[in-house]
């Protein structure tokens, strides 16, 4: 075990994967003598040389459709999108193609490429360098989705993703890259895909979140307790595939549900929570679903702490979800 | 080497607005800066590969026949033809070795044929049967032969392109002696991945062919307003490597250029991009209807250097080949065509559950309950598939 | 009133728009000459020429960044995307610059630009000729995602579109492009966004639905009052803005409610309303809320039927959620 | 005109993996085929602006000190300098009319200047206080100033080329006899929209200005890792229409390619693509510490030609500057800074529930419900704005 910030453990993942395996090759902007502009590859490219830490051309469209032929080809490409923000570029590769080369091929042509990018906002990025556009994604067939919240989880996901045999989309909480830090496993820790985390066990109400959203989630449950509200807190981590029986189960022990992310409501990650449990925990549910999210806006630079949830809005809307029904 | 015909692809006069009437002639032969393959001279079509290369050119249009006739039927749901692409196809393939990968298009019918698929498993894909290799999830024409390093294609055009680049900076990688060639038509030449996939390609210096049949049209869009580019293959220069223009009807033309191209990759010389000017005789697919847009004599004007039939005297010129004979291979070719669309329409049709595999290697927790649900469906009476 | 089909109420909507606003200009690919691979474009180049109906190079980033500029600049551009499959190359035009052009000018620059697809299954397309992918964009703040189901409303709509201030994406079904036929107003009939079309009263389940899911909804419909149960069927027809009152009223009648589309059930736009549902109406709710919906797999080819929401589909969801609770 | 110093510019020997060298020298004054502007002789810049262009450059590389310490201080969030560029800016927007339309990236300060932007409105986006035209919802350097035909810049690289062009068709149609210009970054000819504008300005023959600062940086890409190509002029020729190379230390040079591409445009001959090589003193952005992948030798040969103090040595000669009134210069120009940052920044921070306007017209129903929901919260003491 050693101490690493979120940041550290995904080079520190990224390092081992390659280390371990010379088919890991990284792509991406500025990824190689800069180290990525948050340095999560720093010193990669000193170590296993430019030609598996490719500096690529600014361009996302050939990022991913090179990853996807090497893909094709044998290797197990990891590309970096410098922000989620600048991944539309390559949107139509990544929801055209390597999403569904598989099934179109009938299974003959798998296509294993990881895709991570930091995402959300929090860091004074404005409308370009903070958004959370996990939903796409979720709602594209044939993409995994993948969100860790601690230092250990960066490590074991990406480790788990970079050996996944399907495309991966890897959203790094870059708020939290620097400001959270945990005790990461050495060696080959793998966190499986599809298990969501129990960060904190209560009976009053369940709350779904994921990434950055955690810390002040785990904050307002602290708040509550106080109060004598005892709040399950679920790191949902694995998006697709969902934990759907640890999120149904926990809202039957419950009874209530809230679920916070940092993207515009509507459509977000929350609705499909939302939906899933008014299908299938519908009799267990004691008071309305709550979704504590950004905003229907663009996001904004000047009032980003506005627009972000926050320990207090989610407090509110879990104390409000306690009291009704 | 020769050019095709300026006439054949100088279809501005028809239907461009006077607004943007491009400065110059385009497509004509004095295009001034892509050098022009050495042609015949340097790597000609192997001699002793000419009669093979012509039955496959005529399977090929057999194919194209009956098809077209399967579709008017709704025995099949569509297809595209490639009449008229028939050298550019069958001497690209033919320059290529089973090692290399080929990313097609769509069209790429004649090129599956060359790289040893058994036309009856392409038409498999086309009743989209459960011996088809891609399960019926893809249109017709839209192949993937995973033995014979035939990428399965899809319909977004241009997307192909960078992926081709990819794989071949994945077999430089792996110091694998292949080259990647990618297919794709002159409109393609405008999409994000024709431009992404040339520059990465000329950065990388990638064992890469870009192949762009230039047939005269995107559908209803003439070449000459695609692009003010005089050639396409001059585009190359914008990334640094070599652009050459053959004659696509020129089997000699085309085979020395993807020869003299594969040579330079494998040598660590880098990409090339080769333009072969062909022409599109039919519609661009069943769900067009050319006459709309393309006056007939454009056509008939093109068909005088049907590259089937330039081959054929080409043969005859040789003694390789008298009416005879031609009229029995034709014969064989179509029998070859009934035989197979025989056995493939003869097949099952896919399993109505088999949609839902491959979307992962393992199904997910949520695919595994709507596969539940709807068996439980088909139980019910309520899905009858 | 004159009968129409569906396409032709979208020529007609075109031409008439044309006609009264000179700044209104088409664009995109095989839309002049040819009139548009489904000839929603028919006789309109001959009619106003080839440069107020423009044929474009084969890329939807350009047609898309063009027709932003060309609104900037102060015209009405209606841009074709010829299959919404296909609108990916521009996804990055519509989600960064499009919906966010007002926003992030401070209310400097509107942007507004029309951009027409048709979406949908059911004409055997496959992967690529039958997405529904609607629920991208209604997740993208900044955009209005419009969706008629009969010819006077894909008229209507589109005028209303066309006219207004704002960005909006309108989704043609093709699959009833033709099988749909009906009366349309002649003259500048408009229909409003953020209504929704009650289709049918009922008192038992509320059904929500859009696009070509409208006619097999109303089939099962009928089949289940021969059944002795009454249900509401609402066309949503305007997913951004949504007439939240409209959907939450029914369900406050019925007390139940089954959500209806061709598109992914995972994050689809059904999500939403069930999210809605499950925070607005959840006292009203008699039973879980059903979603009828395409499967978690890219669009099949061969088994297009089997993946489509039919009418026995949507009547027994509708019949499950009677029966239970 | 001559080109920039090729040693400026021939990064390669430093980061360049040797699998992939460029056969050639990239940049160099010997480009063969674009075709290099007239140059001083053909449309100098006007003497007469000289010493109010200067004192502009002075005005703006002020501002990029100052900036760079307000940023160091907290006092505004980000900032992206644009030293070493003044040049390239002043020239080219001073070429323009008002009644064009700018169409900028991130780091085109010194044109808003040019454009006749108020210095104190630009701090205002800078503190992204209540005075913002653009409301505080943007990065510093993303300006946007519609009074003077400056668009609103965004994040993503290169999208603003296809908008340019889209504005330069409109403008077409309504026979506005103006001209669009898109500035953008060597990094930005990789982009999809360089290639989707270069082409659809290529087959519209739009009234088009494609300004490329080649700055000889993507972040931390060299430009001749960006691109194989010898030149960024000579993509132009893939789209058909001129490509020109300018010392974009040379103020006449820069104007007069401006000046002359804008005299084509405006008479129906279409677009230009116009690159000025500059070179990027300082680092990319505030974010960015160009130490880990930038040799600061580099920098200082480029500095032998700062745009600024070949400018000045020029007033000099010319007897219109002595080093005293430059002094002077100096100091005004950092007072108006200090003036403005001071105004700026005693301005009220934008309104709490702001961020809830202009994403419609008139706010949906969804929204307003937010806005009410949000007004609670605060009332209940739950958001502290
Ligand atoms: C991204 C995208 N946009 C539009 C289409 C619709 N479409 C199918 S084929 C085609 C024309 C392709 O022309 P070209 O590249 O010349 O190939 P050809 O069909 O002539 O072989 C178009 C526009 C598509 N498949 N993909
Ligand atoms: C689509 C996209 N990808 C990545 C980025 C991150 N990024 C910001 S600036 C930049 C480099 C731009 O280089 P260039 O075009 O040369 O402009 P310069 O900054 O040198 O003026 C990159 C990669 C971005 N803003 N947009
Ligand atoms: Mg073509
Ligand atoms: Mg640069």
């Amino acid at each position: 075990m050693t101490e690493r910030t979120l940041v550290q453990a995904v080079n520190r993942g990224l390092f081992e994967a390659m280390q371990a395996d010379p088919d890991v090759v990284l792509l991406g902007e500025d990824i190689g003598v800069n180290g990525g502009v948050f340095r999560a590859t720093e010193g990669l490219a000193q170590q296993f040389g430019t030609d598996r830490v490719v500096d690529t051309p600014l361009s996302e469209t050939g990022i991913v459709g090179t990853a996807i032929g090497m893909a094709l080809y044998g290797l197990k490409p990891v590309a970096e999108i410098q922000f989620l923000d600048f991944i539309y570029p390559a949107f139509d590769q990544i929801v055209s193609e390597l999403a569904k080369f598989r099934y179109r091929s009938g299974g003959q042509y798998p296509c294993h490429v990881v895709i991570r990018t930091p995402y959300g906002g929090g860091i004074k990025g404005g409308l370009y360098h903070s958004q959370s556009s996990e939903a796409y994604f979720a709602h594209t067939p044939g993409l995994k989705v993948i969100v860790p919240s601690t230092p250990a989880d960066a490590k074991g996901l990406l480790l788990t993703a970079i050996q996944d045999e399907d495309p991966v989309l890897f959203l790094e909480p870059k708020r939290i890259y620097r400001s959270v830090t945990g005790e990461v496993p050495d060696g080959d820790h793998r966190v499986p895909f599809g298990v969501a985390r129990l960060v904190r066990e209560g009976t009053d109400a369940s709350v779904f979140a994921y990434g950055a959203m955690i810390p002040p989630t785990v904050d307002a449950a602290e708040t509550l307790a106080g109060e004598g509200i005892s709040v399950e807190v679920i790191d949902l981590r694995s998006l697709v595939p969902l934990d759907e029986a640890a999120v149904v189960a926990s809202v039957e022990k419950t009874g209530r549900a809230v679920v916070v992310h940092e993207a515009p409501r509507t459509c977000g990650f929350g609705a499909e929570i939302s939906a899933l449990l008014a299908e299938r925990a519908f009799y267990s549910l004691k008071a309305p679903i709550a979704r504590v999210t950004g905003f229907d806006t663009p996001f904004p630079y000047a009032l980003e702490n506005v627009y972000l949830p926050d320990a207090a809005r989610i407090a509110h809307a879990i104390r409000s979800t306690v009291r009704s029904g | 080497m020769r050019a095709t015909d300026p006439e054949l692809l100088q279809t501005s006069s028809v239907i461009s607005s006077a607004r943007v009437r491009p400065e110059r002639d385009l497509v004509s032969t004095a295009a001034p800066s892509p050098r022009t393959s050495p042609g015949a001279a340097a790597d000609p079509f192997p001699p002793a590969r000419l009669p093979e290369a012509y039955r496959t050119m005529l399977l090929a249009r057999a194919t194209d026949e009956r098809c077209l006739s399967l579709q008017r039927q709704g025995r099949i749901g569509f297809y595209v033809p490639l009449s008229g692409q028939e050298a550019a196809q069958v001497g690209s393939a033919a320059a290529l070795e089973p090692v290399d990968w080929v990313f097609p298009a769509y069209r790429e019918l004649a090129v599956a044929l060359v790289r040893g698929v058994p036309l009856v498993a392409i038409l498999d894909q086309l009743f989209a049967n459960s011996r088809d290799r891609t399960k019926g999830r893809q249109m017709p024409n839209h192949f993937g032969f995973r033995d014979q390093n035939f990428v399965v294609a899809s319909s977004p055009i241009g997307t192909q392109i960078t992926q081709a680049v990819g794989a071949a900076m994945a077999a430089q990688r792996r110091k694998d002696p292949i080259v990647t060639l990618a297919y794709f038509g002159d409109g393609a030449t405008s999409s994000n991945d024709f431009h992404a996939g040339m520059n990465f390609a000329g950065v990388y210096r990638t064992p890469t062919i870009f192949f762009c049949q230039n047939n005269g049209w995107a559908i209803s869009l003439p070449r000459d307003r695609q692009t003010m580019s005089p050639t396409l293959a001059e585009k190359a220069s914008a990334y640094g490597f070599r652009g050459v223009v053959v004659d696509g009807n020129d089997l000699d033309a085309v085979y020395g250029a993807v020869r003299e191209a594969r040579a330079r990759a494998i040598a660590g010389d880098g990409p090339t991009f080769i333009e072969a000017q062909v022409y599109r005789f039919g519609a661009h697919s069943t769900s067009d209807d050319p006459k709309r847009y393309r006056p007939e004599a454009l056509v008939e004007a093109a068909k005088r250097r049907d590259p089937v039939r330039l081959l054929r005297d080409r043969l005859v010129a040789a003694g390789l080949l008298d009416d005879a004979r031609d009229a029995q291979w034709w014969e064989a070719s179509r029998a070859e065509v009934a035989k197979a669309v025989e056995s493939a329409e003869g097949v099952a049709p896919v399993d109505p559950m088999s949609f839902l595999d491959d979307v992962f290697a393992t199904p997910t927790y949520r695919l595994q309950a709507e596969r539940d649900a709807l068996e439980q469906l088909v139980r019910d009476g309520v899905v009858k598939p």
